[in-house]
């Protein structure tokens, strides 16, 4: 992926309920929430816990691992992100924890994409303050 | 006449303390009012289907349905600016009353103290409107950009024409503070003020001095409204909407309608009145309590007058060293304190203790509180309850 | 958390009963009124939100004076009080807002409906005056700014990796969906292909007198894949206005009343904002069922006795989506249904968005599909289908969305 | 001038739309108009695109007499905008024809504006290409 000079890049928002989320990224961890009370993992960060209620929530690091649930390419640059050049493939990843990130992939053509395409996480040093993760396609062991 | 009276009944309330910074999110803040409601109610997020908020407010309903897990809303929608917290009650209550909705939330949360107060969404109002433009485009050259400068200029009119001298307006503030001050949840709770301290107030913008004014805090707020069926199976004994109301006119403009022949008689607040009291079918003698929107004090005796609570221009009068307008005294206002005395969330809070005072839980209870009255948005779009049991 | 939707049982235990629910029968469309549809209106979003109040207004025989509700779109940037002012409103004693962009369509219509039933409001407007194409154009990257704010914090999580336009939310629920049901670009090219026709009837269409084949919507440029620029509506300026009162006062009115059946909204678990990737499933619209559920639960019809659909169409595998989550057609057929385009024409077994909708008329966040709706009640339609009964509007999806169902 | 500007800092200019746009350009060439009816002949101000009476869109414009009176004012002890220097009052004028303006006086103290003072307007030039409508006493 190439990022166009001087276009701003676009940044997360970081608040309370998703900081840790966000700074993981510049250790080079992928990590999500996880409800102390009742175990079950989310994402996208959230101050409640949406199934039994609690605010008692931990960080787990993820695998890593996961496959593509679905996907998509931008080829038409006037409906696109100018700060990145066309094409370029974003990709909907389903974790093995469960829970569906958003992404690019790297190294990997529009016509090699297909739907359960395994994948696996590596971070991406953007710019100085801005480290995003990213995914390959993996290979599986048979 | 159809009407929304003794349809709908307000069955929970959440209110957060009032901090300075309580280092959450709007959105956590507002689910844990949320919360904190429902459970007063008796009532699990499951059970809500309607979900009314305020335009400005950065949680919303797509945030709260998925951080509390509440799996489909029938009926949601928005209100906007200073009337909104009357004005969202009695927006949920048609929904509830015309069988929309059965049980409906109604919230704020608002970072307005750690000034960590998000800008308005972008599907609200982040950039001006066309209709923004044409408020501001005309006073802000000339200075005139802060919410304090603009009621000043009313209140400096309201003075001239009725002949109100300088620090009148002081024991309203007063008041406030020290009903504030016996409620453990207010931010001034054990800090009353006297006429010294209002004196010595610094001026901020002529004829307004500091404690005529509000301060921010952070701070979050939320009811819940269902049927009266409903009601008889929850926690506290209903209270009921005995009449609900909103009231705009032309040339209303958020706390500066200046340009209409007189500028200092909230005429959206009398219309909204005149409809308020015909629906719940009571005078203003009948009103045993009020909690008035007291964001700056010029507002309470003007909403005191278009409420119809006295004559036009004896505003001031009526409050005087305060007497009235005190606990046990003739109209007791805002008894936890309201925006002056407890804390600013936009007229939440003021909801909030007058459903206290009906369900008879209030710190400073007033006697035989049978019947209350809430307005919301003096100097704008106006709402206003009329609550009982 | 999700499972009551999966295995389709809404739960109707706790729900008002029916005969609580007062805006069946009871409210109807009384007015409709609209600006012409350009891509650059030159004048202010103020003054066509006016001008189409004014011309719903004539239309339906009242006078400014009666008015005294307002429902706005939160997004609109115009708001009531200065409309109130524009326009000589005496007395505004109902005023809401709609949240959701063109989610608020039909919602708009529910708010508005309820205040009439309840006696809260005699004469209600919904309107929404938007210069989409001249002014900020939905289709563009939003700024920085709104970026980093955060009510929008869900931008922070896909915008950084440049999914960044509402076309590309769509193209990941649409490739999707092309693979959880084999659907192909030949099935989704008639519906944009049909919608065309639809617009070629009707003057007021952006797309009047510019008629397009299976072959120009195959050739039409690759925009997000799987989108292409024909699957995407047209960007355009205006508004649109809508009066609702009771029924009864309505019959002694102008118009023949579009009498509402229904109103409903549908906000489902889990939602973004368009970005709604976090479900179980995402080649489904769970609020929209939910919508449909209540919908037919109120007006207690089903999909069989509608005559015509405005279904919305941001983006054309949208309505195949809808197709099968209102219960026309069984999950996962709703493309093979557009098939040929037969079914979905004017004649067809459901007539859609017959006066071209979103993607050919023009993209007025749905208010302009209510004002076809109401014309096919009417007979007055340029695309009209022969003895409408019942008439359905649907609102925005991806969104929190609404629908609302019209008879005669 | 009774607003001190800060030169180094931005002046808060007018935002214009298509509403208002002939307002603003007439105060660029030192003139103050209101918008007037075109049908009933009502005037009106701010501009809006339609008349609130009658409903007409026709809009004409009508030059002011530029005369009126003081009707309300506050004074800013804290500047709220850094391009402006506290203590400024802004003032709320009642122009002759019955419409009222926010405007600033000039060549008066703050303390010496009072309700009921006539007053003329006076336009103020602060940069190439703005100038402002402000008032100035009439003895």
């Amino acid at each position: 992926m190439e990022y166009v000079k001087g276009v701003p890049l676009l940044r997360p928002y970081i608040d309370y309920d998703n900081q840790e989320f966000w700074l993981a990224h510049r250790e080079e961890k992928l990590v999500f929430q996880k409800c102390t009370y009742c175990g079950k993992i989310i994402h996208r960060p959230k101050p409640m816990c949406p199934a039994c209620l609690s605010t008692d929530m931990e960080w787990i690091e993820s695998t890593g691992l996961g496959t593509i649930y679905s996907w998509t390419t931008f080829v038409y640059d006037r409906a696109a992100y100018p700060g990145i050049r066309v094409p370029y493939i974003v990709v909907l990843v389903e974790m093995s924890e469960g829970v569906r990130l958003v992404s690019n992939i790297e190294d990997v053509t529009s016509e090699e994409m297909y739907i359960g395409m395994p994948v696996e996480v590596f971070f991406d040093k953007v710019s100085d303050d801005l480290t995003l993760p990213k995914f390959r396609k993996r290979k599986v062991k048979k | 006449m159809k009407s929304i009276k003794n349809k709908v009944a307000i069955v929970g309330i959440g209110l957060s303390g009032f901090s300075k910074d309580c280092k959450k999110t709007e959105l956590r803040m507002a689910c844990e009012a949320i919360k904190d409601a429902l459970d007063d109610a008796g009532l699990t997020p499951r059970d809500i289907d309607g979900m009314i908020k305020q335009t400005d407010d950065s949680a919303d309903e797509h945030a709260i349905t998925s951080a509390m897990g509440m799996p489909n809303l029938t009926f949601y929608g928005e209100t906007r600016w200073a009337g909104a917290p009357c004005g969202m009650v009695m927006q949920a209550a048609t929904g509830v009353a015309a069988g929309a909705c059965h049980t409906a939330v109604i919230y704020r949360a608002v970072n307005g103290g750690s000034g960590l107060r998000s800008t308005p969404s972008m599907r609200s109002s982040g950039q001006l409107s066309t209709a923004d433009l044409l408020h501001w485009a005309f006073h802000s050259p000339f200075g005139l950009m802060t919410e304090q400068g603009a009621v000043a200029m009313l209140a400096e009119r309201y003075m001239y024409e009725y002949d109100i001298k300088k620090d009148q307006f002081g024991p309203i503030t007063v008041t406030c503070r020290q009903n504030g001050a016996k409620n453990p949840n207010s931010a001034y709770f054990k800090k009353p003020i006297t006429m010294k301290d209002y004196k010595e107030s610094k001026m901020v913008t002529d004829p307004l001095r500091a404690l005529d004014c509000y301060e921010k805090f952070d701070a979050a707020a939320a009811f819940i409204v269902t049927t009266p069926e409903r009601a008889k199976y929850l926690n506290h004994p209903p209270v009921m909407i005995l009449g609900a109301a909103q009231g705009s006119v032309p040339e209303t403009e958020n706390m500066c309608g200046y340009y209409r022949d007189d500028v200092t008689g909230l005429p959206e607040m009398a219309v909204m009145g005149k409809r308020l009291f015909k629906m719940a079918g009571v005078k203003p003698k009948d009103i045993k309590f009020a909690q008035l929107d007291d964001a700056y004090t010029p507002l309470v005796p003007m909403q005191l007058e278009a409420l119809g609570f006295c004559k036009k221009g004896k505003g001031v009068n009526f409050c005087g060293d305060g007497k009235k307008i005190k606990a046990g005294g003739r109209l007791p206002v805002n008894t936890a304190g309201g925006s002056l005395g407890e804390g600013h969330i936009h007229g939440m809070n003021h909801v909030i203790e007058a459903v206290h005072q009906i369900r008879g839980t209030a710190t400073l209870q007033v006697k035989n509180a049978k019947i209350g009255l809430v307005a919301t948005g003096a100097g704008g779009p106006a709402g206003g309850l009329i609550l009982g049991r | 958390m999700f499972d009551q939707y999966l295995s389709r049982r809404y739960q109707k235990f706790g729900r008002p009963d029916p005969s609580a629910y007062l805006i069946k029968d009871k409210t109807a469309i009384a007015g409709i009124g609209a600006t012409e549809f350009s891509k650059n209106s030159g004048r202010s979003e103020l003054q066509m939100a006016c001008e189409a109040i004014i011309d719903a207004v004539e239309d339906a025989g009242l006078k400014m004076e009666q008015i005294d509700g307002l429902v706005k779109f939160a997004m609109d940037y115009t708001d009531e009080m200065h409309l109130v002012s524009a326009l000589g409103i005496k007395d505004l004693a109902f005023f809401a807002e709609c949240g959701w962009g063109g989610g608020a369509c039909c919602s708009t219509i529910s708010h508005a409906a309820a205040a009439v039933a309840t006696g809260m409001a005699k004469y209600v407007v919904c309107y929404r005056a938007m210069n989409e194409r001249s002014g900020r154009r939905y289709g563009r990257v939003p700024g920085v700014e709104t970026v980093m704010a955060a009510p929008n914090d869900h931008y922070g999580y896909i915008m950084p990796y440049g999914l960044a336009v509402p076309p590309s939310w769509v193209a990941l629920f649409g490739t999707r969906y092309m693979h959880d049901y084999n659907v192909t670009a030949e099935q989704l090219g008639w519906v944009s292909v049909v919608l065309r026709e639809h617009a070629c009837m009707n003057p007021e269409a952006m797309f009047y007198g510019v008629p397009a084949t299976l072959e120009d919507y195959m050739a039409s440029k690759m925009i997000v894949e799987p989108l292409r620029l024909y699957d995407c509506c047209v960007d355009s300026d205006g508004a649109c206005a809508i009066i609702v009162t009771t029924t009864e006062r309505a019959k002694d009115l102008k118009q023949t009343p579009a009498v509402i059946m229904g109103a409903v909204q549908g906000i489902a678990e889990q939602g973004e904002m368009m970005t709604s990737l976090y479900r179980p499933k995402i080649s489904l619209l769970p609020e929209v069922w939910y919508a449909g559920q209540e919908l037919w639960r109120v007006s207690g019809v089903t999909p069989k006795d509608v005559d015509v659909a405005q279904f919305y169409d941001a983006f054309s595998p949208l309505i195949p989506m809808q197709m099968e989550e209102y219960g026309f057609v069984e999950e996962g057929e709703g493309a093979l249904f557009c098939e040929g385009g037969e079914r979905i024409r004017i004649g067809g077994e459901l007539p859609c968005n017959t006066s071209g909708g979103h993607l050919s008329e023009a993209y007025i966040h749905g208010m302009n599909l209510i004002n076809e709706a109401v014309r096919q009640v009417r007979g007055t339609s340029t695309g009209q289908v022969d003895d409408v009964e019942i008439s359905l509007v649907t609102g925005g999806l991806g969104v929190p969305t609404s629908a609302i169902l019209l008879r005669r | 001038m009774t607003v001190n500007y800060n030169k180094n800092e931005m002046i808060p200019a007018p935002v214009v739309d298509p509403d208002s746009k002939a307002f603003w350009d007439a105060v660029q060439n030192q003139e103050l108009v209101f918008q007037k009816c075109g049908d009933c002949g009502r005037l009106r101000h701010p501009p809006r695109p339609v008349c609130p009476k009658c409903r007409s869109l026709n809009i004409e414009w009508e030059p002011s007499s530029g005369k009126g009176t003081i009707y309300s004012k506050t004074i800013y002890r804290k500047s709220p905008h850094p391009g402006m220097k506290a203590p400024f009052t802004v003032v709320l004028v009642e122009l002759d024809e019955g419409l009222k303006l926010i405007s600033n006086m000039v060549d008066i103290k703050n303390d010496d504006i009072k309700i009921g003072m006539q007053v003329e307007v006076v336009f103020d030039n602060l940069t190439d290409d703005l100038n402002l409508p402000k008032f100035r006493k009439v003895d």
